[in-house]
C-alpha cells in the first residue's frame, strides 16, 4: 500500500511552520508517561487510549463471566457454580457489557477520533473529558470489586423490583449495581455533551453539515440519545431504587402506593434506546470502513444521515416491547409493535446503501473490511429476529427465553463488536503509528465469525424449545443438553478469537510495520496528520472543501493559519457552515478532574452504606469545583478571529 | 519504559482497591443454604406447643449468622411465616412484648434469644423446639436482634414491601443499646 | 428526598440525644405526608359536649320501656338485669347533688392489667374478679373500709396469657343461688361458694393449645351457666356452652359455625331474612374445612327474655381477618343469635356483617326493650354493632326495625332493611399487598365490648364508644395451632374531628343521637344510669365522670389512679346509702400500649391500636384499684 | 429419572402446539421465518453479487463505476427499501390480527383457576360458584380437554411469569396486580411450564405441569381433590401424621382435615396424587420424597424448605403418611 501513503496529502509539519510547531511543543509540553503527567493529562488522545484500554479490560472480565456460565450450562444439572454465584455472574456480565463496555467503548473511540475527524486541536471541555474517564473507571472497579467480594449484584442487569428491592435483595449487592449505573451514566452524559459541542462548534473551516463524516454523524445522534435516555435510568437507580433500599422510600412499594412497573418503564425508556446507542456508532464505523476500502464515497449520503436520525428518534418509541407480558392496553401494545417493526426500515436502507457502495467501488478485503461485511451478515440476522419479536403473540412465547438471548447477542455482537474490531484494525495505525498483522487479523475474524454463530445460533432453537434465560441449570429430561454443549463450544472459539486479537494488538504495538500518516489512503481528516498525531493534532488546522477532503484536495491540503501557538487555542466555527467564528483558549493539564471524580466516588460508594455520604460528597465536590474553576491566567478567553483566514481563500 | 511505571502504579491501585472491598464484603454477603451436616433439631412429639420444651444446652451455641444480611432477611421472612409477628407485631409488640425497645426480660444476647425461642418462656412464649430447625432459629435470632439495632446496620433491609411500619425511619428507629432488665413476671408482661 | 426518612446509616450510636429523636418526629411527619392519606392524627382537644342532631327534649314523646326486677340495691350480674339495661332505680344520687360525690374507700387488686370487670354486690358483700390470674376477692361491706372476707385463687396456667389476643382481661363474675360463677383465662368455669369462698366445682371447657381463652362474664339462666369462648384472632371455633349450675356438667354446646346439628339448628330455626336461611350454612359458606378454625367466638354479652325464654348473644369475627383467605359469607360469624335457654336450640340468627372484612365482631350487648313502633308495641332489642350501626330488631323473630349509623362509616353505604343486608363499599375491602386507607370505623368498631345502659326515665341508650379509622393491608395468614391467625397489617388513627372517643345518648325510637360527649381517648369503659338521671362512665386517662342523663351536661369528675376501662355499678350499702363503684386499671386492647409496655414506634403494634394511642403512656400508668364513691 | 415419574418425555416446546393459542403463534412463527429467510437470503445474495461484480471489474482492470451508474443504484436501493416497507407492513398486519384474535376468552363462564406465584412454587386454586366447592393444590394443573380455561394471576412476593409453551404465551404475575390469561388444550397430554421471569435463586427450578385430560377424568380428579385427607388406619401412617402435625412440617404446609393450615409452603392435602414434587423438579417417588424432606438444600440450594434431620424410623413413618395422601 506504499502508493497510497504517497498519494495521501497531509499537513506537512516541516513546512513553513517550524517555529510555531516548536512553540506548540512547549505549550503542549506535559510529562505524560510519568505517573503525575498521566493522571493530570487532558489530551483527548491519551484519555481516549486509556478509556479504550479500560473498556477492553472490562470486556475481558465480563467475557470470562460468560465463559464460566457457558461451562455451567454445558451439561444439565452441572455443579460448577451454584445459583447464588451464577446469578451474580450473569448480572455482572450483562451490566459490565452494557454499562462498562458496549456504550463506553464507543464513547472512548469517539473521544479519540472525533476531534481528529472534524479537524480540530482538542475536544471541547478537555477536563470534563478527563473527569468522565475517572468516574467511569471508579464505577467499573466498584462493580468488579463487588463481584470478587461476593457482593456482585444478582438480580439481572435490569434489576426488576421488587426482586431488587430492600425486602428480597439482601445485603449491598443491588446497591452496588445501582451506584455503578450512576457512575457510568455520569461518564456517558459528560462525553455526550463534549461530543455535541465538539461536533457543532469545533469543526474545521469549511466542514459544513453536509460534509461531516458519517461516523461523526452517528456520534452526534448517539450523543443526543444519551442526553435524553440516560437521566431516566440514572434517576430510577440512584434516586428511587437506592433510596428505597437505603432510606425506605416507597417508590416501588405497591403496598404503600408505589409501583413496581414504574421501575420497568423508567428502566426500559433508557434500556431500549441503549441498544441503539450501542450500535449506531457501529454503523458509523462500517460506513467509514466501507468508504475507505472501496475507495468510494458512501452511496446516498443524505439517506444514510437521515436513516441515523430516524433510528435515533424511533428508538424512543419501543421500550414497552420489553413489557408485553405486563399489564399494557391492547392499543398501546399495537403502537409499540408498529414502531418496533418500522425501525427496521432505516437500518435496512443503510445496508442497501452499503451494498450499493461495494457494488460500485473497489473492495479491498482487509481484516477491517471483513469485519464490516461480517457485521452485515451477522447483524442482519439479529435484525430479522428483532422484527419477529416485535409481534406481541410471538414475543409472549419467546420473551425471556434463550431466543431473546440469541437475538440480542446477534444484534450486539453483530452491531458493536464486528464494527469495533473493524475499527480497531482501521485506526490502530493512527493511534500507535504501527500496522496490525493482517494474518492474525484474518484468524481473529474467522474465529470470531464462526464462534459467534456457533455460540448463539443454537440459542434460537433452545428458546423455541422452551429454555428460559437466567436459569443456572436445567433438568436432563429437558433435552437441552446437546445445543447447550454446542453453544459452550462456540464460546471457546470466541475466547480464542479474542485472544488472537489481544496478541495481535500487543505484538503489533511492539513491532508492527511502521504506518505513515495515511496507510489506507482514507479520505478523512484524521489521516491528514501524523500517526500517532501530535498533542495538538493539527497545525495549522486544515480547511475542508468536500466530503472526502483527502481525496478531493490536490497535493496540498488547504489550511487555516493564525491560531496562537503560545497557548492552547482552538478555532470555533459556526454550527451550520463551519465558518471561522472565534477562537477559544483551552486549559492545560489539571488534577482537578481526578479530585472531582474521587469526590463523586466517595459520594456514591459511601451512599451504599449511609446517606451522610451525600453530605461529605457535596463538600468534597465543592472544593473540587473551586479548584477546577480557579481563574486561568490573564489571556482573554475568547477573541474574534481576526487573522484566522483559510489559506485557500487567501490565494 | 516510563509508560510501564504508570501501568504498574495504576494496577497496584486497582489491586489494593479490589482487596479492600473484598475483605469488607464477604461475611455480610454470604448465602449459606446448606450447613453441613444439614442441621435441624430432631422432631420430637409433644403434647402442647405452649408448654416449655425439653431443656437444651445452648451455652456454647454461637450465632453463626450475626451480621449476615441473607440470614437477616430470611429471619425477617420467617418472623412473619411462623406468626412471631402475630404477637410481637413488627417489633412493637401486642400479645407479646415489644422487641425493638431496650427492655429484654430474658436477655438480649443471641444465646438468650435462641433459648427463648427453643424453650419458650412461662408467660406465654410458646416453645418451638422441634418445630423450627436450628438454622432457622438462628436466622430468627439475627433478625430479632436487628430490630433493636444490636447488629450491623449494613446488613439490614430498609423496609418490607408492605405497610410502612416505622414511619419516619428507614429500617428501624434510633438504635437503643438493650440492657437486660428483669421485670416482675406474670401479671405484668403479656 | 423529603420522603426519604431520616438517615439511618448511622452506626448504632449509644445514647440518642433529644435532637435526633426530635428529627425523627419531623421525619415522621414528612414520611406520613408522602404516604399520601393516613394523615389524620389525633389532635389534642378538650372534652366538649356537642349536641348531635338537634337535641330533643328527652322526656317528650313515646318512650321505650324495659323489664326491670324490683330494685334490691344489689348488683348481682354485670348487666344488672337480664334485659341488660344497667339501670339502677336508686335515686339518692341525683343530677343536683352528684357534685358532692367523694371517694368512700378504695381497694387495690395487686394486678396491673386491664380491669374491664364490674364489682358484684350481693348480701352486703362485694366480689371483685381481677384480670389474669383471676383472683376473686370478697369484701365485707358491713365493716368500716370493707375489709377482705376471703380470696379465691384459681391459679390458671400462665401460658394462657400467650394466647389472649387483647390483654388478659375478664369481664366479671355472676352471682346465682349462693354461688359466684366466673371464667378463668385458661378456660375453666368456676363456681365458688359466695359465703365461704370454697370452690364448689371447676369445669375445663376449652383448650389453650388451640388458642382458646375465656374472658366473658357468664350469664346464669334457670340454673344454667351460659359461657362462651374467646380467641377469634387465634383460629378458634366459637361456641356457647350451658353448664349445670349445681354440678358444673356441660349440658349442651352450640357452635357458631359448622353443620346444623353442631350449631343446634333444628326445626325451630326461622331466620327472618332469606340470606340467613338454608341448610348447613355453617359449612357451605366456607371453603373446605375453614369453618373449623373460622372464629365466631362468643366473648361478649348475653341477655335473656324470660317471656320467650330466649337468650340473645352475638358471635365474633371470622378468622383470619384477611377476607381473601375465607371466601363466602362465613356464617354464623358476626351475627346475632337467639337460642332457647333450656336446650340451646337456635330460634333465629341474623348476620350483621356477612364475610366480615374488618374484624367487626357482633358480640356487643343487646338491650331488651319494648318499643312503640308504628302504633304497636314491639318486643325489641337494641344492639349498637361494631360495624357502626345501631340495630333495633324485633327480638321475637329477628326482623330489623331500623339500622342507623352512630359513627362515621366508610366501609358500607347502608343497611338495607328490606333484606337485612349490609351494603359494603368495595373500595374499602382489604387487599393483599396493598394498603387500603381511611377505613371507618376501625377494627375495634364504632363500639367494642364496652356495654351501654338504658334509662326508662329518659328513654335514651347511653353508648360508650370510640371514633377511630384505620389503614389495612391483607397478608397471607398461616394457621399454626396456638399462634395468632390474623393476616392483616393495621394502623389506626383518630376518626373525623380528631377525638378518639364519644359517649352518645341514643334515642331508640327516633333512631338518632340525642346528644353526645366527645372524649380525647376512646371511651373504653361501660356506662351506668340511675333513677337520679345521672350517667357514670370513665375515661382511659383516669377520669371517672358523671353527666346529666337528660342533656349530657358534665356534672362531676374525679381523677383515679389509672385509666378506667371497667364497668361502673351502683348499689345500696348496708348503711342505706347509695354507692357508686368502678375499677380503675388501664389495659384491654385499647390500653395494651400501657399495660404491655408496647413500643409505639411500630404502628402495627397491638394490631394497630397502639398507633392511635401513642400519647396514652403520657396520660396514664398501669394500676389496679377499686374506687367506691358516695355522698358525704 | 423424572421421566419415570412423568411417564413420557418432558415437552416444553413452543413449536409443538397443543391448543389454539400456541397453534396460531406457531403459524405466525413459520410465516415470519419464511419471510425473514427470503429477505435475508436476498440481501446476502445482493451483497455477494455486489462484491463479485466489483471483483470482476477490478480483475478486468476497469475503473470504478462513474456517475452514470448512479441512477441504476438509486433505483435498486429505492426498490429494495420499498420492498422492505411492504413486507414489514404485511407482517405487521398479520401479527396484529393474530394478536386481536387471541386476546378475548371464547366463553362466557370459563373454568377459572387462580394461580399465585411464590418463591419458588405455584399455588393453584380452583374457583367455584360456592366457596365450599373451591380447592387448592400446587404445581400441577388439571384441565379438561377442549375447554377454554381462564387463569387469574397474582404473585405473593416477587414478579414471576406463567408460561406453558405448548399451550400459550406467557403472562407476568406481578405483586399488587391481578392479570388474567386463558388457554385451551385440544389434545390430552402432559405439558410442562416454567417460570419465565427471573425470580431469584431457584428461578431455574420453578416448574409446573398441566395435565389435559378427558372431561370425565377431570371431573373424577376434581371430586377427589375436593375431599379432605382421611385419618390413616395403619399405625405407621398414623405415626407419620403425628410427626407431620407436631414437627416442622406443619409450620409451613397445610393438609385439609388436619390442624396443619400454614400457607407458607405448598398444600399437601393430596400430595400423593401429584406426579412431581419440589415444583416439577423430582418425580413423586418414595425415594425422591425422602431425599427432598431430609436435605432439600442439596437439590435446590436456597429453596425455602429447611433440612429435616429425622430419625430413620420417623422419616419412614412420615413418608408412609405422605404417600397415603391420595
Amino acid at each position: 500500500m506504499s502508493e497510497t501513503i504517497a498519494a495521501a496529502p497531509t499537513v506537512d509539519p516541516n513546512g513553513p511552520y517550524e517555529a510555531e510547531i516548536a512553540e506548540l511543543t512547549r505549550t503542549y509540553h506535559s510529562d505524560a508517561g510519568r505517573f503525575w503527567g498521566w493522571v493530570t493529562s487532558v489530551d483527548h488522545k491519551s484519555i481516549g487510549k486509556r478509556y479504550i484500554a479500560t473498556c477492553f479490560v472490562f470486556f475481558i472480565l465480563a467475557g470470562l463471566n460468560a465463559g464460566v456460565m457457558r461451562m455451567q450450562l454445558a451439561r444439565p444439572e452441572n455443579h460448577i457454580v451454584g445459583p447464588d454465584r451464577y446469578n451474580q455472574l450473569f448480572t455482572v456480565h450483562g451490566t459490565a457489557m452494557m454499562f462498562l463496555f458496549a456504550v463506553p467503548v464507543m464513547t472512548a473511540m469517539a473521544t479519540y477520533l472525533v476531534p481528529l475527524m472534524v479537524g480540530t486541536k482538542e475536544v471541547a471541555y478537555p477536563r470534563l473529558n478527563a473527569f468522565g474517564y475517572w468516574t467511569f473507571l471508579i464505577g467499573g472497579l466498584f462493580l468488579f470489586a463487588g463481584l470478587y467480594s461476593n457482593t456482585g449484584p444478582d438480580t439481572g442487569w435490569f434489576a426488576y423490583t421488587p426482586l431488587s428491592g430492600p425486602e428480597y435483595a439482601a445485603g449491598k449487592r443491588v446497591d452496588v449495581w445501582a451506584q455503578v449505573v450512576t457512575f457510568t451514566e455520569i461518564a456517558g452524559l459528560v462525553a455526550a455533551v463534549e461530543m455535541i459541542v465538539t461536533i457543532f462548534k469545533m469543526r474545521a473551516p469549511g466542514m459544513s453539515l453536509n460534509r461531516i463524516p458519517l461516523y461523526v454523524w452517528s456520534i452526534l445522534v448517539v450523543s443526543f440519545m444519551i442526553v435524553f435516555a440516560m437521566p431516566s435510568v440514572a434517576m430510577a437507580s440512584t434516586m428511587m431504587l437506592a433510596m428505597d433500599r437505603l432510606v425506605a422510600t416507597h417508590f416501588f412499594n405497591r403496598a404503600e402506593g408505589g409501583d413496581p412497573l414504574l421501575w420497568q418503564h423508567l428502566f426500559w425508556f433508557f434500556g431500549h434506546p441503549e441498544v441503539y446507542i450501542m450500535f449506531i456508532p457501529g454503523l458509523g464505523f462500517v460506513s467509514a470502513i466501507i468508504e475507505t476500502f472501496t475507495k468510494r464515497k458512501i452511496f446516498a449520503y443524505p439517506v444514510m444521515v437521515l436513516a441515523l436520525f430516524v433510528t435515533g428518534f424511533v428508538a424512543f418509541g419501543l421500550w414497552v416491547h420489553h413489557m408485553f407480558a405486563t399489564p399494557v392496553p391492547q392499543l398501546g401494545r399495537s403502537l409499540f409493535t408498529a414502531a418496533s417493526v418500522l425501525i427496521a426500515i432505516p437500518t435496512g436502507a443503510q445496508i442497501f446503501c452499503w451494498i450499493a457502495t461495494i457494488w460500485a467501488g473497489r473492495p479491498r478485503y482487509t481484516t477491517s473490511m471483513m469485519f464490516a461485511l461480517g457485521f452485515i451478515v451477522v447483524f442482519t440476522i439479529g435484525g430479522m429476529t428483532g422484527v419477529m419479536i416485535a409481534s406481541v403473540p410471538f414475543d409472549l412465547q419467546v420473551h425471556d427465553t434463550y431466543f431473546i438471548v440469541a437475538h440480542f447477542h446477534y444484534v450486539i455482537l453483530g452491531g458493536v463488536l464486528f464494527p469495533l474490531f473493524g475499527a480497531c484494525y482501521l485506526y490502530f495505525p493512527k493511534i500507535t503509528g504501527r500496522m496490525m498483522s493482517e494474518t492474525l487479523g484474518k484468524w481473529n475474524f474467522w474465529l470470531f465469525f464462526v464462534g459467534v454463530n456457533v455460540t448463539f445460533f443454537p440459542m434460537h432453537l433452545l428458546g423455541l424449545d422452551g429454555m428460559p434465560r437466567r436459569v443456572y441449570t436445567y433438568l436432563p429430561e429437558m433435552g437441552w443438553g446437546k445445543l447447550n454443549l454446542i453453544a459452550t463450544f462456540g464460546a471457546v472459539i470466541i475466547v480464542s478469537s479474542v485472544a488472537v486479537f489481544l496478541w495481535n494488538v500487543i505484538s503489533s504495538w511492539r513491532g508492527g510495520a511502521i504506518a505513515g500518516p495515511n496507510p489506507w489512503g482514507a479520505p478523512g481528516l484524521e489521516w491528514a496528520t501524523s500517526s500517532p498525531p501530535p498533542p495538538w493534532n493539527f497545525h495549522p488546522v486544515p480547511v475542508v472543501e468536500g466530503r472526502a477532503p483527502l481525496w478531493e484536495a490536490g497535493e496540498e491540503l488547504p489550511v487555516a493559519t493564525g491560531l496562537a501557538t503560545d497557548r492552547r487555542e482552538v478555532l470555533i466555527t459556526t454550527a451550520l457552515d463551519a465558518i471561522p467564528d472565534n477562537r477559544h483558549e483551552h486549559p492545560g493539564e489539571s488534577h482537578w478532574p481526578l479530585v472531582m471524580a474521587i469526590a463523586v466516588g466517595v459520594t456514591f460508594i459511601g451512599a451504599v452504606w449511609t446517606p451522610w455520604a451525600y453530605v461529605v460528597g457535596f463538600a468534597m465536590s465543592a472544593v473540587a469545583f473551586g479548584g477546577w474553576g480557579w481563574p486561568r491566567g490573564e489571556h482573554p478567553a475568547d477573541q474574534v478571529t481576526d487573522g484566522v483566514l483559510p489559506r485557500s481563500e487567501a490565494r | 519504559m516510563r509508560r510501564l511505571s504508570t501501568v504498574r502504579a495504576v494496577s497496584f491501585a486497582v489491586a489494593s482497591f479490589l482487596f479492600a472491598t473484598s475483605v469488607a464484603g464477604c461475611r455480610r454477603e454470604e448465602r449459606r443454604f446448606r450447613e453441613s451436616p444439614p442441621s435441624a433439631t430432631p422432631t420430637t412429639v409433644r403434647v402442647s406447643a405452649l408448654q416449655p420444651g425439653t431443656m437444651q444446652d445452648t451455652t456454647h451455641a454461637r450465632n453463626p449468622y450475626e451480621n449476615n444480611a441473607y440470614a437477616q432477611s430470611e429471619g425477617q421472612r420467617l418472623f412473619g411465616w411462623y406468626n412471631c409477628a402475630g404477637c410481637h407485631a413488627n417489633g412493637g409488640g401486642g400479645m407479646g412484648p415489644p422487641l425493638m425497645d431496650d427492655q429484654w426480660i430474658y436477655g438480649s444476647s443471641p444465646e438468650n434469644i435462641y433459648t427463648t425461642i427453643i424453650q419458650g418462656r412461662p408467660n406465654g412464649m410458646p416453645s418451638f423446639a422441634g418445630k423450627i430447625p436450628t438454622t432457622q432459629v438462628w436466622q430468627l435470632v439475627t433478625y430479632v436482634r436487628s430490630l433493636s439495632a444490636q447488629n450491623s446496620t449494613g446488613a439490614r433491609s430498609s423496609r418490607t414491601d408492605h405497610m410502612m411500619m416505622y414511619p419516619g425511619s428507614s429500617s428501624l428507629q434510633d438504635p437503643e443499646k438493650p440492657k437486660n432488665s428483669f421485670r416482675p413476671p406474670a401479671s405484668e408482661m403479656p | 428526598m423529603a420522603c426519604a426518612g431520616p438517615p439511618n446509616g448511622r452506626r448504632p450510636a449509644s445514647g440518642v440525644d433529644a435532637a435526633i429523636s426530635l428529627k425523627g418526629r419531623v421525619w415522621l411527619a414528612a414520611a406520613l405526608l408522602c404516604a399520601a392519606g393516613a394523615c389524620t392524627r389525633e389532635q389534642k382537644a378538650e372534652p366538649a359536649r356537642v349536641p348531635a342532631s338537634p337535641a330533643l327534649p328527652a322526656a317528650a314523646g313515646p318512650r321505650a320501656s324495659v323489664a326491670l326486677d324490683a330494685e334490691d340495691g344489689q348488683w348481682t350480674m354485670p348487666a344488672k338485669s337480664y334485659s341488660a339495661a344497667r339501670y339502677s332505680q336508686l335515686g339518692e344520687i341525683t343530677a343536683d347533688n352528684v357534685k358532692n360525690l367523694r371517694p368512700a374507700w378504695t381497694f387495690s387488686t395487686s394486678v396491673l392489667r386491664g380491669h374491664e370487670e364490674p364489682p358484684i354486690i350481693v348480701n352486703n358483700t362485694m366480689y371483685i374478679l381481677t384480670p389474669f390470674p383471676n383472683i376473686l376477692y370478697a369484701l365485707d361491706l358491713t365493716k368500716q373500709g370493707a375489709p377482705k372476707k376471703w380470696q379465691y385463687e384459681p391459679k390458671p396456667q400462665s401460658e394462657a396469657q400467650g394466647v389472649a389476643c387483647c390483654d388478659v382481661v375478664n369481664r366479671g363474675p355472676s352471682y346465682a343461688d349462693g354461688k359466684i360463677v366466673f371464667n378463668t383465662l385458661d378456660n375453666n368455669v368456676v363456681a365458688v361458694d359466695a359465703a365461704t369462698g370454697k370452690e364448689l366445682w371447676k369445669t375445663r371447657v376449652g383448650d389453650i393449645n388451640t388458642g382458646e381463652t375465656m374472658t366473658m362474664a357468664p350469664l346464669v339462666v334457670k340454673n344454667k351457666v351460659l359461657v362462651g369462648n374467646s380467641g377469634g384472632e387465634m383460629g378458634v371455633r366459637g361456641w356457647l356452652k350451658a353448664l349445670d349450675l349445681a354440678s358444673g356438667k356441660v349440658l349442651w354446646t352450640a357452635y357458631s359455625t359448622g353443620p346444623d346439628d353442631e350449631m343446634l339448628i333444628g326445626s325451630r330455626f326461622k331466620p327472618f331474612y332469606p340470606k340467613d336461611q338454608g341448610k348447613n350454612l355453617g359449612v357451605t359458606t366456607w371453603q373446605g374445612e375453614q369453618w373449623k378454625i373460622g372464629g365466631g367466638t362468643v366473648w361478649g354479652w348475653l341477655s335473656y327474655d324470660p317471656q320467650s325464654n330466649l337468650v340473645f348473644y352475638g358471635t365474633a369475627n371470622p378468622g383470619p381477618w384477611n377476607p381473601d383467605q375465607r371466601p363466602g359469607d362465613n356464617k354464623f360469624t358476626s351475627s346475632l343469635v337467639a337460642r332457647d335457654a333450656d336446650n340451646g336450640e337456635a330460634v333465629w340468627a341474623f348476620q350483621m356483617s356477612p364475610h366480615d372484612m374488618h374484624d367487626y365482631d357482633g358480640v356487643n350487648e343487646s338491650i331488651l326493650l319494648d318499643v312503640p313502633w308504628k302504633g304497636q308495641t314491639r318486643h325489641a332489642l337494641i344492639h349498637p354493632d361494631r360495624n357502626g350501626y345501631v340495630y333495633l330488631m324485633d327480638r321475637t323473630n329477628g326482623e330489623v326495625l331500623y339500622a342507623e349509623p352512630f359513627v362515621h362509616i366508610t366501609t358500607s353505604r347502608r343497611v338495607n332493611v328490606s333484606n337485612g343486608s349490609l351494603e359494603y363499599v368495595p373500595e374499602k375491602k382489604p387487599r393483599v399487598g396493598e394498603v387500603v386507607r381511611d377505613i371507618c370505623p376501625a377494627s375495634p368498631g364504632g363500639k367494642d365490648w364496652q356495654p351501654s345502659s338504658f334509662s326508662p326515665r329518659t328513654g335514651l341508650v347511653y353508648i360508650p364508644h370510640q371514633n377511630l379509622c384505620e389503614d389495612e393491608e391483607g397478608l397471607e395468614a398461616n394457621y399454626i395451632s396456638g399462634t395468632p391467625y390474623v393476616g392483616m397489617n393495621v394502623r389506626m388513627y383518630a376518626g373525623p374531628g380528631g377525638m378518639r372517643g364519644r359517649l352518645t345518648a341514643w334515642d331508640p325510637i327516633a333512631g338518632r343521637a340525642a346528644w353526645a360527649i366527645e372524649e380525647s381517648f376512646p371511651v373504653w369503659s361501660g356506662t351506668v344510669v340511675t333513677a337520679g338521671d345521672v350517667v357514670f362512665y370513665g375515661t382511659m386517662d383516669g377520669w371517672f365522670k358523671a353527666v346529666d342523663a337528660r342533656n349530657g351536661h358534665p356534672l362531676w369528675q374525679y381523677k383515679t389512679g389509672s385509666g378506667i376501662i371497667g364497668q361502673p355499678v351502683t348499689y345500696r350499702g348496708p348503711d342505706g346509702k347509695q354507692y357508686v363503684a368502678v375499677m380503675s386499671g388501664v389495659g384491654g386492647w385499647a390500653g395494651a400500649i400501657v399495660a404491655g409496655n408496647l413500643d409505639p414506634r411500630d404502628s402495627t403494634a397491638a394490631l394497630g391500636f397502639a398507633a392511635a394511642m401513642k400519647d396514652l403512656p403520657d396520660a396514664t400508668q398501669k394500676g389496679g384499684t377499686l374506687y367506691v364513691f358516695s355522698l358525704p | 429419572m423424572l421421566q419415570d415419574g412423568l411417564r413420557g418425555a418432558l415437552n416444553q416446546s413452543a413449536l409443538e402446539p397443543a391448543g389454539p393459542q400456541a397453534a396460531k403463534v406457531t403459524h405466525l412463527w413459520w410465516f415470519a421465518l419464511a419471510i425473514a429467510t427470503t429477505v435475508y437470503l436476498l440481501t446476502m445474495g445482493a451483497l455477494w453479487w455486489a462484491a463479485h461484480r466489483a471483483r470482476q471489474r477490478e480483475l478486468r482492470g476497469e475503473a470504478a463505476v462513474g456517475p452514470e451508474a448512479e441512477q441504476g443504484m438509486t433505483r435498486g436501493v429505492t426498490y429494495s427499501i420499498a420492498a422492505t416497507i411492504v413486507i414489514l407492513l404485511i407482517f405487521l398486519v398479520t401479527d396484529l390480527s393474530v394478536g386481536r384474535t387471541l386476546s378475548p376468552v371464547p366463553s362466557k363462564h370459563p373454568l377459572t383457576i387462580e394461580l399465585t406465584g411464590h418463591q419458588w412454587w405455584w399455588e393453584v386454586t380452583y374457583a367455584d360458584t360456592s366457596p365450599h366447592g373451591r380447592f387448592t393444590t400446587a404445581n400441577e394443573i388439571h384441565v379438561p380437554v377442549g375447554e377454554p380455561v381462564l387463569f387469574v394471576l397474582q404473585a405473593q412476593d416477587v414478579i414471576h411469569s406463567f408460561w406453558v409453551p405448548n399451550l400459550a404465551g406467557k403472562k407476568d404475575l406481578i405483586p399488587g396486580y391481578t392479570q388474567s390469561m386463558w388457554f385451551q388444550a385440544d389434545t390430552a397430554g402432559l405439558y410442562r411450564g416454567q417460570c419465565a421471569e427471573f425470580c431469584g435463586l431457584q428461578h431455574a427450578k420453578m416448574a409446573l405441569h398441566v395435565v389435559a385430560e378427558s372431561k370425565a377424568d377431570y371431573q373424577r380428579w376434581v371430586d377427589q381433590q375436593r375431599g379432605t385427607a382421611a385419618i390413616p388406619t395403619d399405625s405407621a401412617a398414623r405415626r407419620g401424621r403425628e410427626i407431620f402435625l407436631t414437627g416442622t412440617c406443619a409450620m409451613c404446609h397445610s393438609i385439609e382435615g388436619t390442624s396443619a393450615g400454614s400457607h407458607a409452603g405448598p398444600d399437601l392435602t393430596h400430595l400423593a396424587s401429584r406426579r412431581t414434587i419440589a415444583a416439577g423438579t423430582l418425580p413423586n417417588t418414595r425415594g425422591a420424597l425422602g431425599g427432598w424432606v431430609v436435605d432439600p438444600q442439596r437439590i435446590k440450594p436456597g429453596v425455602r424448605m429447611p433440612p429435616n434431620m429425622l430419625k430413620p424410623q420417623d422419616l419412614d413413618a412420615l413418608l408412609t403418611y405422605l404417600q397415603s395422601l391420595k
